[in-house]
Formats: structure tokens, C-alpha cells, sequence
């Protein structure tokens, strides 16, 4: 485990891995997930995130919900970094099963293959799917 | 055209209640006549009046109370389903009503179509 | 008369698609909603086997479901049609049952 | 719509058709999903049950939830005759593909491959799916 | 050893409650401590007193609530999710706190290990 | 340290322990609860995925679950372990951290 310790906050920092893995609005997994990323931020845990699978869905830019009637929580990924969550790593196989690119994604990320996703999950102290 | 609607998952959780709220309003739009929405399995959590979502976001069991409160939309909650995940009178959000699978059953017989959504 | 399929799972995660496509009479509608939409899109893994059997099936996408998951100017399969709330209770009311893949 | 009318029953009958695509106990949708088919069957409606996918494990023999303290519910599908419930169909791909065969099974039931059985899904008034 | 524990849904429609009622009895019975068992998503509708499923079936409300009673099980239920889906102080069934998310996240990092349970 | 993924969902149904099979690191632990219990059996049509990947992992199933679906008697793909619940606790213990792939 990772007992380092941190300037602002008098407690054990670890890592922490949140993965990504289901679509927005289907689901409001992808809406309250983030809620605890923002959560473990303010408790000065190293945050790392993970989109894979439907989750890179999340961070497809010009979502417009106005005709479905869900409030539209993509610009909070943009508000990440001001919460100092700057680990943002996507799944290059998910990506391109999807059709998608790096230039459809709202956020810098860094695009993973599945074995450095792999090298990088085995490194967390908690992992939170969903 | 009568339609029946069966919701089967809560509200927030999966999008079947919020896509079966568009459909009926659509329906309504249409001039189609609403038979009854029954509520199954966890689409009984759609009945709760406690439900109190953030403010810039959705009232789902609000929505459909307005439902029955301006177009006279029948919302059945399922007596069995609700006793196990603990809906009662005590938490019935207005326009909702706990009765039987037999309204259900009566729905598919009597409207012309049944639509089903959930997960 | 003809039966609405309505499949509301991203193909990408879960085998619905696949089983309507399988079961599902030819000539039948099939409208795809929610996380289905995704089953919509060109270039993807499951293209395919949709586009496939595009000529079986009348297949059609909720726009607004499309939007809300920014994929409104994405390529879609040929021959799917996008539709709204109110076209789904068209098709609802144009074929004889509706069967949601739940 | 088949506006038929019962012996019984002084309504319409229409043809319901109750399709089981999910396992048992890892969700409750095929326990509850039963409860709809007794009911239909009290109403005196034309009921037939296709099991496929996962399905097909809600009528597998031998179920023993003892391990893990749910209601094994399983004798119900036994009962259904009682009921006058006795069109059960079940789907020959979905069954092959989980290695499992009539014997397997706790019901006696008619195998239909997946041609046989979109004319029989075609033939219905309301489809209920879960 | 310290476990932390995730409960994703709700009773009776997914195994997940089932499972970790298991797991925790499990644990406990091998000695070790349960630190926090946090309930989030639809998980908080586990917390309602008014769940009352048939008598041949278990009871996972009162499961969970034996488990603080008999080990002083600390059942800890998100209240932004709880406000969402109706679960507030007047159906909370004995043994279950409503508290925020930060508990969570000090479960994961004062747990040894966090065990999720879900859909 | 290795860690324990854990898989819930049927390999039929969805595509969960495909996603787990791909992103886990050679010689972690997986066990399949719930559901996921089907991954384990014999001569079905997920069967060769999951053997073929048996020597990178060591592979777990939950005992009760596949009694609870009637499957005790069914044969089991060659390594795989059947566990009970405080098994299941033991690996928690023996493995750095859970993953449990919802």
C-alpha cells in the first residue's frame, strides 16, 4: 500500500483507480461515480481514471440532452482538473471498437493499450468499477 | 390507440422510467388515450414522495404525479412487488395507487398495445 | 402484422442486439433506444453484423437518445432511420405488438 | 388481436407471450416474471413461456439455493400445469450454447429452433420480455 | 484483517445485497473486522424499514440490521443517493446511518481491502 | 502484489469477463460469483475463451452459486477452483486489492 503522506492532508494518501465502464444516461452510474472521484480528490487520495469499454462513451464531446430530459454532467470531466484529477487514461481497444478517436473525447487523456491498462491497475491500493 | 406501459426499474438508476415519460407524453401529444402505467419489480420505487433529486436535475416521481394530476394517467404501483422493496401507503408519492399484478394482466387485454420499459 | 423490436442495450456490452437479430421475424421493425443507439453507428466493431441484416429489418435510432451521447453527427448505418418520441409511438401504433429486449 | 372468447371467462383472451432471457437469482426478473404468468393464467389468457439466453437456467434441474439463502422457486414451473399453463418452449440455440440438453431440464417443454420460434413470437398480442 | 465493504443495489433485484450479507458473515466468522459497509446507487433502498418481502423468503433490511445489532456493523447509506431515490430518516430501518460520501472514501482508505458488490 | 478480479455477470449475456480476460495482468486471481458462475462450465460456447486463457490465471468459482443453478454436478473447465463464501474471503486477504468488474 501506498503510505506516503501528503502536505495538506494529515492522513494515508492511496491509489485509487475508478473504472469506467458504463455509458452516460443509460445508467446513472456513470453521473454518481463521479461523484466519489470528486469526493476522493478532497481527500487527497491519489485518483487515477480509467474509461474502458462503454465508459469512453462518458467523455464523447457535444452530448446534448435536452431531448431526453436528464441534466447533462459531461463538463464536470472538464472540471476535473481543477480538482487536481489529472490522470485520465483510455483504453485504446475500447476507443477503436467504438469508432471513436482521440479527437471525439472532451478531456486530454492518455490512450492505454490494454497491457499498460493492465500494468497500471495492478499498481492501485483501491479499485472502484462500475 | 389505447396504450398500457409497464415500468419495471426505478427512477435515476436506469433510464426506462425517464424514456417511458417521454413516450406517454408523446402518446398524449398524438391524441392517444393512456390505459394505465403499472409499475413492476423495481419501477415501484417511481411511487415514492420522498424522492428529493438535486434541483438542477429531473424530478422523475414528480413528473409522473403532474402526469396524473393533468391528464387523469392511471399509475398502478404493484401490491407484491412494492411489499418487498418497501413501498406503503406511507410513502406513496399522489397520483400513484398500490393494486394487484391483475392490472397488469387487464392492461395487455384491454389497451391495444403494451410497452414495456426497463433494464 | 408486423412486430416492433425494441432493443435498449449497448451491443457493445450486452448480447440483446445479437438475440433479436437472431429470433426476431424478417420484415419486423426494430427500433433501437437508450444505450441500444449505439448499435446505430458506422465503423464500429458490431457494424457488421447489423448492416448485415439491414436488409431483413426495418431498423430504426432514437434521435434524442443519440444526442444526449453526442453521436448526432456520427455516421449511421445506411438505411436506419432516426426518429423521435412521437415517431416511436408511430411505430408502436403501425405494427401489431411491441417486444422490448429487456 | 385474437378476440376469442372462453368457456370461463367472460372477457377477451389474447395471446401472451412470456419470454425469459434472464438467470435465475442473479437478478429477481424470473421470479417476479412467474408471479405475472399465474396471474395471466387466472385471467384465462392464451399464455405460452419461450425460455432463451440465459433463460434457459431458470428451468435447469437440481437447483439448491441453500448456499445461498434465497427462495429456491424453481418447483413453481413444475406447478404451471396445475395452471393450465402448458405451452413452454425453449430456444435449441440458446440451450446448445450453454452445453445443456432436454435432460437437463426440470419441465417437459418443445425445443424450437430460432426460425420456429420467431413465427411463434410473431403469432402474439403482448409480449413481455425480461 | 480490516475489510471495507460497497453495496451498489438494491434488495432482491440483484444478488449484490445477498452476496455481501454472505461475504461479511464469512469475514466475521473468520475473525476478521468490517470497518464500514457503505451502501451507494440504488443500494441505499436496502435501509427502508418498510420492506416487508413474502415469509418464505429472507428478509435482507432485517439481515443487515442482525448484523449491527449482534457485530455493531456500521451500515452507512450515502444520503445524496438516499435523497434521490426517497430513502430519508423516517423509513430508515434500525442499525443504518445516512452519511456522506466522504465515508466512503475513509473506508477505502482505512480498509485493507474494499470488496464491491453490484450490478 | 496480485490483485483478485471478480466477475458477476453471465459470459453469455455480457461482455464483463471478456473486458476482465483482456485488461487483468497475467497470474492475478479471478473468480467468478453470481451469474458469472456460467464462465466456469464445460462445453459451452464461451467455454474455449475461458480455458484458453486457464494457464495465465488462476481461476475461482463460488460453490453456492452453482448449486443455487443447479450446476454442482456439471463438469468444470480443467484448474478452476470451487470455492465457498470464506474462501472467497481468504482470497480477498491472500490478493492486494478486489476489482469487481459491475
Amino acid at each position: 500500500m501506498a503510505e506516503e503522506f501528503d502536505d495538506e492532508f494529515d492522513g494515508p494518501v492511496k491509489r485509487f483507480l475508478f473504472v469506467n465502464r458504463k455509458a452516460p444516461y443509460g445508467t446513472v452510474y456513470a453521473l454518481e461515480s463521479l461523484e466519489v472521484v470528486l469526493i476522493s480528490a478532497a481527500f487527497d487520495q491519489d485518483v487515477s481514471l480509467v474509461f474502458m469499454d462503454d465508459g469512453v462513451f462518458q467523455i464523447v464531446k457535444d452530448q446534448n440532452t435536452d431531448g431526453i430530459n436528464i441534466k447533462n454532467f459531461s463538463r464536470t470531466y472538464r472540471a476535473l482538473e481543477g480538482y487536481d484529477v489529472e490522470k485520465l487514461y483510455v483504453e485504446k481497444e475500447s476507443l477503436e471498437a467504438r469508432g471513436l478517436s482521440e479527437d471525439d473525447l472532451l478531456v486530454p487523456v492518455e490512450v492505454l493499450d490494454s497491457k499498460a491498462l493492465s500494468e497500471l491497475m495492478n499498481a492501485q491500493d483501491v479499485v472502484i468499477s462500475a | 390507440m389505447k396504450f398500457g406501459i409497464l415500468v419495471n426499474e426505478g427512477p435515476f438508476t436506469h433510464q426506462a422510467s425517464d424514456s417511458a415519460l417521454q413516450f406517454v407524453t408523446a402518446a398524449l401529444k398524438k391524441g392517444h388515450e393512456i390505459v394505465r402505467v403499472f409499475f413492476y419489480h423495481d419501477g415501484v420505487n417511481n411511487s415514492t414522495k420522498f424522492s428529493d433529486p438535486p434541483s438542477d436535475d429531473r424530478n422523475i416521481v414528480k413528473l409522473w404525479s403532474a402526469l396524473a394530476e393533468e391528464h387523469g394517467v392511471e399509475l398502478i404501483v404493484c401490491v407484491a412487488a412494492a411489499m418487498r422493496r418497501g413501498i406503503n401507503d406511507e410513502v406513496l408519492a399522489p397520483g400513484f395507487q398500490i393494486s394487484g399484478l391483475g392490472q397488469l394482466v387487464e392492461a395487455g387485454i384491454n389497451a391495444d398495445r403494451l410497452v414495456v420499459f426497463g433494464d | 402484422m408486423k412486430m416492433l423490436h425494441v432493443v435498449n442495450k449497448s451491443p457493445f456490452e450486452k448480447s440483446s442486439l445479437s438475440s433479436c437479430l437472431r429470433v426476431a421475424k424478417n420484415d419486423s421493425g426494430i427500433l433501437l433506444i437508450e444505450d441500444g443507439v449505439f448499435g446505430a453507428l458506422q465503423g464500429t466493431s458490431v457494424t457488421d453484423e447489423i448492416a448485415g441484416r439491414s436488409a431483413d429489418f426495418k431498423i430504426y435510432v432514437l434521435g434524442p437518445d443519440l444526442a444526449a451521447r453526442g453521436l448526432s453527427e456520427k455516421p449511421i448505418i445506411d438505411g436506419i432511420e432516426i426518429i423521435d418520441y412521437e415517431g416511436f409511438v408511430d411505430l408502436a401504433v403501425e405494427h401489431g405488438a411491441v417486444n422490448s429486449w429487456l
